[in-house]
């Protein structure tokens, strides 16, 4: 234990709270190929966001002619989209592609 | 646990500053009537309006008092305007007493 | 990274493009929803970018990664994280001289930078006599770590950054404030986090203003009074630890702000003409209450002239634009104004309808949705404040011509943004114990 | 007060208006200047009061106050006055525990209201270690009190306010700033709440860690949040700047508990500021400017035509003094991007910001004159906002730092910058690395 030449120490409390652990899901399988699938691109309201997934659809649509593409858009910055009354319109879509290239354009 | 028994000696953050030496007032007038009441003006908004009424108060109250007025174009003049010292001390020079606005 | 990890749920692959600047924060968000092994690729393209060269340059760069990540399969890892460590939280975490104790805290990433008083058990026992709750009471969890906050939680920050005792019914209401607060773009989920560099500001009505020497009158929001210096300070330092929002980690304020250290005022209600801002918002005038916005713009102008239309045009022309706004006046600007006619919903009636922008220089991040504004015209003019209640008129400060004006987020109008602070039954006794602390100013 | 002081000693009886509450103000200016026993007459008229009818009520009813003050003979004390302040106040002031100590400096008004590390002969002389100066050296005397800024003293100030021993040639650098001339303690007392904005330049940032990128000016660093609170406490106790009794700022500003950025260097495409200013790119320096208004805002768009039409359409005339801009690394390099150096920039927002023409005579601003004399006011009275002048020739700057983003800042207000070289002592290499790794390290969760 250390002793300041003023004979003075302390010994203090944590304020770095607790939170309980969440528990930790994995991610879900991978597609085989990008070839014939139906890609999502979905975007948030930062004014990158959608011409950044532009040019990522424009360069895959030529590396794979045969991908097609659907649009998303929450516009509400952090805020979730199944929270929102676009939740019904996320969730058929979602279900409508197989995979999900997102930008936040941050 | 803090111990208590010692305690910290500590330097004083306060500067020293040199004694200034202090200076008393000029001698007041015995009378207004008959003199030249300097009135200075700085470039803030309601000095002009504070000395404007004041002027119009002295003429009622004292006609044979005379108003000379100095206007300052920044916030102090002997501390900015160095090339209007001449200038100032003139002034200063040919009143009797000084009346300031600084409408702040 | 909430909707990447909404789709992940039902079975989609996901791949987020972030800027790389983000990368922690990224990994940060990730980690706190239980999803950490979430694919997200870091690119140049600047924030905010709308110059396309930048953006093609940028996308070019990681299209190979994006393919990748959509198709390459999952490691064991990314398949079941290994679950998270429970965290082993030590009460007593550190043993040390003042020195020590300081550079320990400082180095651990919980101070602002500047001295801290050591939370020692006994300090930490003084500061929770100013509140009746146990210290295991909990009020709730805070983004974006949802730590428990417990009343010793907030006791031992408050000892951290100087509070006295007779603070803690403030720091309790305001952190429910906090908790409570909207999730999305009003509230403190994105202002706590976002670029702005949002600094949440805190203003107390009712008795207990007076009680505590929250000051109201010259220099409020300068350093110097102990009450506005640590009640703001304190609460930053909860954002910190209780909710894990670190700069540069979570807190990505691009510029960063010094209304971050503390910005707290107190109305002065004796010398306002209108009712005070608690009453306005619903409250009785005997109570006392907390109210938080999110400016990130703090501005001072002088009026025209003294009068209504010199007062209301030069805030007009000078208020900057944000969101939500907090108009500070003093008492004179405010009795002048009520001379002359003018409740406080008149004045912000005034402001609202004046202050006009054309549709082209609305930007969308300033508007609702249904407000959205596209490409605009030079030549068109809209309100750029669309609810008149988005306006907040405070009343304070000194002598003087100024007007104060804290813009950006806040005022959420029939959302949480104010809350009730409750005192414990000894208060009469402490108020006496603690009152007296001011400072004396030795003449020169 | 320094005019009716200047006519007192040339024999001639003054008196002066003050408004009422600015009643303490003056006194401490008038015994700065060693006439404690001036005389004034409180008054009721608001500041920057434009009401003629109550502005006629109010100085009737202290007009005889106005005639007393001229005629009513002088007392013996002010004839004579004695002195306030004992000569040789103690060295050492206080012992106490941590509690006692923060609390005895509270009530003394020294502090900001923040706890204190407590200046102990043993702490004061490890941060002596950051200076070869030796401690009674004086750096500066400060207006309004003539307060002795020692090297020890700063030392003192700068424990107060936490900060490690490396900071002291910065804080040294930054108190010859300060008193470089009258405009900085104008600017610290004025009822427009400037606040002291440091920028720092050179190898001396890195060195220390002085952020200058993400969150720069907000808490979380060491360093700039402990030079310019110490800063604070200098202005304090050494120039005798107290709340409400000399500085008169009417809301205060939440940039006076510590405003300090450093340049992001590394990142920007111009030459940096200080090379801009006169000193050599290896030099460090420490730049001080008193912006009153902080301003945020995204641009239109992220080019040059984005950028510059964002600057132009959204500066407010009427925060009148310097204009800095502050522009993030990723803004600064579009600009470059097109051609844009720094100075066509500046010129760019000079020439293309303006207002009617009738702007400035509606705030009462009109007289030409006053631009051209004035030493912190670089407005104009044309419809130009940015009028160069002989001694403001430059009144638009441009700071980088900050974080990867598209934000801009304004920083409204204020004199011209000034800007002071950081000499550092002979030891400095061993002194960083001593000092270098105390970072915050931030747990992941």
């Amino acid at each position: 234990m250390n002793v300041d030449k003023n004979g003075v120490t302390y010994e203090v409390l944590s304020p770095w709270a607790e939170a309980d652990p969440i528990p930790y899901r994995g991610i879900t399988p991978r597609i085989d190929r990008l070839e014939g699938r139906k890609i999502g691109l979905l975007r948030n309201p930062k004014r990158a966001a959608e011409p950044v997934l532009k040019v990522v659809e424009d360069r895959l649509k030529k590396k794979f002619p045969k991908a097609s593409f659907s649009w998303f858009a929450n516009l509400k910055p952090n805020e979730r989209a199944i929270a929102q009354d676009i939740k019904d319109d996320f969730e058929k879509w979602v279900t409508g592609v197989d995979a999900v290239i997102t930008a936040y354009g941050d | 646990m803090e111990q208590q028994s010692t305690a910290y000696e500590v330097l004083s953050p306060w500067a020293k500053a040199d004694p200034i030496s202090l200076h008393g007032l000029a001698p007041r007038l015995n009378k207004v009537d008959g003199k030249t009441i300097g009135l200075l003006c700085n470039n803030k908004r309601a000095a002009p309006l504070i000395l404007e009424i004041t002027e119009k108060l002295l003429k009622e109250r004292f006609p044979t008092a005379s108003i000379s007025r100095f206007k300052s174009q920044t916030f102090s003049v002997s501390a900015l305007e160095k090339e209007r010292e001449g200038e100032f001390n003139d002034w200063i020079n040919e009143v009797d007493a000084v009346i300031a606005a600084v409408g702040d | 990274m909430y909707d990447a990890i909404s789709i992940e749920e039902r079975n989609k692959p996901t791949v987020s493009l972030v800027n790389e600047g983000f990368f922690n924060d990224a990994e940060s968000a990730s980690r706190s929803q239980g999803m950490p092994a979430l694919r997200y690729i870091t690119t140049k393209v600047p924030c905010e970018s709308s110059i396309i060269a930048d953006i093609e340059a940028g996308v070019d760069e990681v299209i190979d990664k994006i393919i990748t990540a959509l198709t390459k399969p999952l490691t064991a890892e990314e398949k079941v994280p290994k679950p998270k460590e429970t965290e082993k939280p030590q009460r007593i975490i550190f043993k040390g001289t003042l020195e020590e104790v300081n550079c320990f805290f400082y180095q651990r990433g919980w101070t602002d930078g500047l001295p801290i008083i050591p939370p020692t058990e006994e300090a930490v026992k003084e500061m929770m006599t100013g509140t009746d709750y146990p210290p295991d009471h909990l009020l709730g969890k805070l983004q974006s770590r949802n730590g428990k906050t417990t009343i010793e939680k907030i006791a031992i920050n408050a000892v951290m950054a100087g509070c006295l005792p007779t603070y803690m019914p403030v720091l309790i209401a305001g952190t429910i404030n906090l908790i409570e607060s909207e999730p999305g773009f009003s509230g403190y989920t994105t202002f706590g986090f976002s670029t702005g560099s949002w600094a949440p500001f805190w203003s107390i009505n009712g008795p207990i203003r007076n009680e505590i020497n929250v000051n109201n009158s010259s220099g409020a929001f300068s350093p110097g009074n102990i009450a506005n210096a640590t009640i703001g300070r304190a609460i930053g330092l909860i954002v910190k630890n209780i909710g894990g929002v670190r700069k540069g980690i979570e807190d990505m304020g691009t510029m960063g702000d010094p209304m971050k250290y503390t910005c707290v005022i107190s109305e002065n209600e004796e010398a306002s003409p209108w009712e005070p801002l608690h009453v306005e918002l619903g409250y009785k005038k005997e109570d006392s209450t907390i109210t938080l916005s999110f400016p990130n713009c703090y501005c001072q102008h002088i009026p025209y002239s003294a009068d209504a239309d010199g007062i209301l045009r030069s805030i007009v022309d000078n208020m900057p634009r944000g969101m939500r706004y907090n108009i500070v006046i003093t008492p004179t600007h405010a009795k002048n104004l009520f001379r002359e006619g003018y409740d406080k919903a008149k004045v912000k009636k005034y402001i609202a309808e004046h202050k006009l922008v054309t549709t082209a220089r609305m930007q969308a991040m300033l508007v609702t949705t249904a407000r959205q504004t596209g490409k605009g015209s030079e030549t068109e003019f809209v309100q750029l404040i669309e609810d008149p209640r988005f306006i907040r008129v405070i009343v304070g400060g000194g002598p003087g011509a100024f007007i104060a004006h804290l813009v950006g987020g806040g005022a959420t109008p029939g959302k949480k943004e104010i809350q009730k602070i409750e005192l414990p039954k000894n208060w009469a006794k402490l108020v006496a114990k603690y009152k007296n602390i001011v400072p004396n100013y030795a003449k020169y | 007060m320094y005019d009716a002081i200047y006519i007192e000693d040339k024999g001639k009886p003054t008196v002066t208006y003050i408004f009422e509450h600015f009643y303490n103000d003056s006194m401490s200016a008038a015994s700065s200047k060693g006439m404690p026993v001036i005389r004034v007459v409180p008054e009721a008229i608001v500041s920057e009061s434009t009401m003629r009818e109550y502005i006629a009520t109010e100085i009737t009813t202290v007009f005889d106050d106005i005639i007393s003050a001229v005629t009513r003979p002088l007392t013996a004390e002010e004839k004579s006055p004695q002195r306030h302040e004992p000569e040789n106040p103690p060295r050492l002031v206080f012992k106490g525990n941590l509690a006692e100590v923060n609390q005895f400096f509270y009530r003394r008004g020294w502090t900001d209201g923040l706890p204190v590390i407590p200046p102990t002969e043993e702490a004061v002389a490890e941060i002596l270690t950051g200076t070869d100066l030796p401690a009674d050296h004086l750096v500066a005397k400060i207006e309004p009190r003539l307060g002795k800024a020692t090297v020890e003293t700063i030392a003192v100030n700068a424990v107060m306010a936490g900060c490690l021993p490396t900071y002291m040639p910065l804080l040294i650098a930054g108190v010859q700033a300060f008193a470089a001339n009258p405009g900085p303690a104008m600017m610290a007392v004025s009822t427009g709440s400037w606040a002291p904005f440091w920028l720092v330049n050179g190898i001396v940032a890195a060195d220390i860690n002085l952020n200058c990128s993400y969150g720069a000016a907000s808490p979380g660093d060491i360093a700039n949040a402990t030079i310019g609170r110490a800063m604070g406490l200098i202005i304090k106790n050494v120039c005798g700047i107290r709340k409400k009794i000399e500085d008169m700022g009417v809301y205060g500003n939440p940039g006076k508990y510590s405003f300090v950025a450093a340049e992001n260097e590394a990142n920007s495409p111009w030459e940096p500021l200080h090379v801009e200013r006169g000193f050599s790119k290896d030099d460090s320096t420490i730049t001080l400017t008193f912006p009153q208004s902080f301003q945020q805002m995204l641009p239109f768009s992220t080019d040059a035509k984005g950028i510059l039409a964002t600057v132009v359409g959204s500066i407010v005339p009427a925060r009148f003094g310097l204009f800095t801009l502050v522009l993030t690394p990723n803004n600064a390099q579009s600009l470059a991007n097109e051609g844009w150096s720094k100075q066509a920039v500046k010129e760019y927002i000079i020439k293309n910001t303006r207002v009617h023409e009738d702007y400035y005579r509606r705030l009462g601003l009109d007289a030409p004159q006053a631009s051209e004399q004035n030493t912190f006011l670089a407005v104009s009275s044309g419809s130009e906002i940015f009028h160069p002048t002989k001694s403001g020739p430059d009144p638009v700057h441009i700071y980088v730092y900050g974080g990867f983003g598209s934000w801009m800042g304004f920083l409204q207000g204020g004199p011209s910058p000034i800007t002071k070289k950081v000499d550092l002592p002979k030891n400095w290499v061993q002194l960083v690395k001593k000092f270098k790794n105390i970072v915050p390290n931030y747990v992941r969760y």
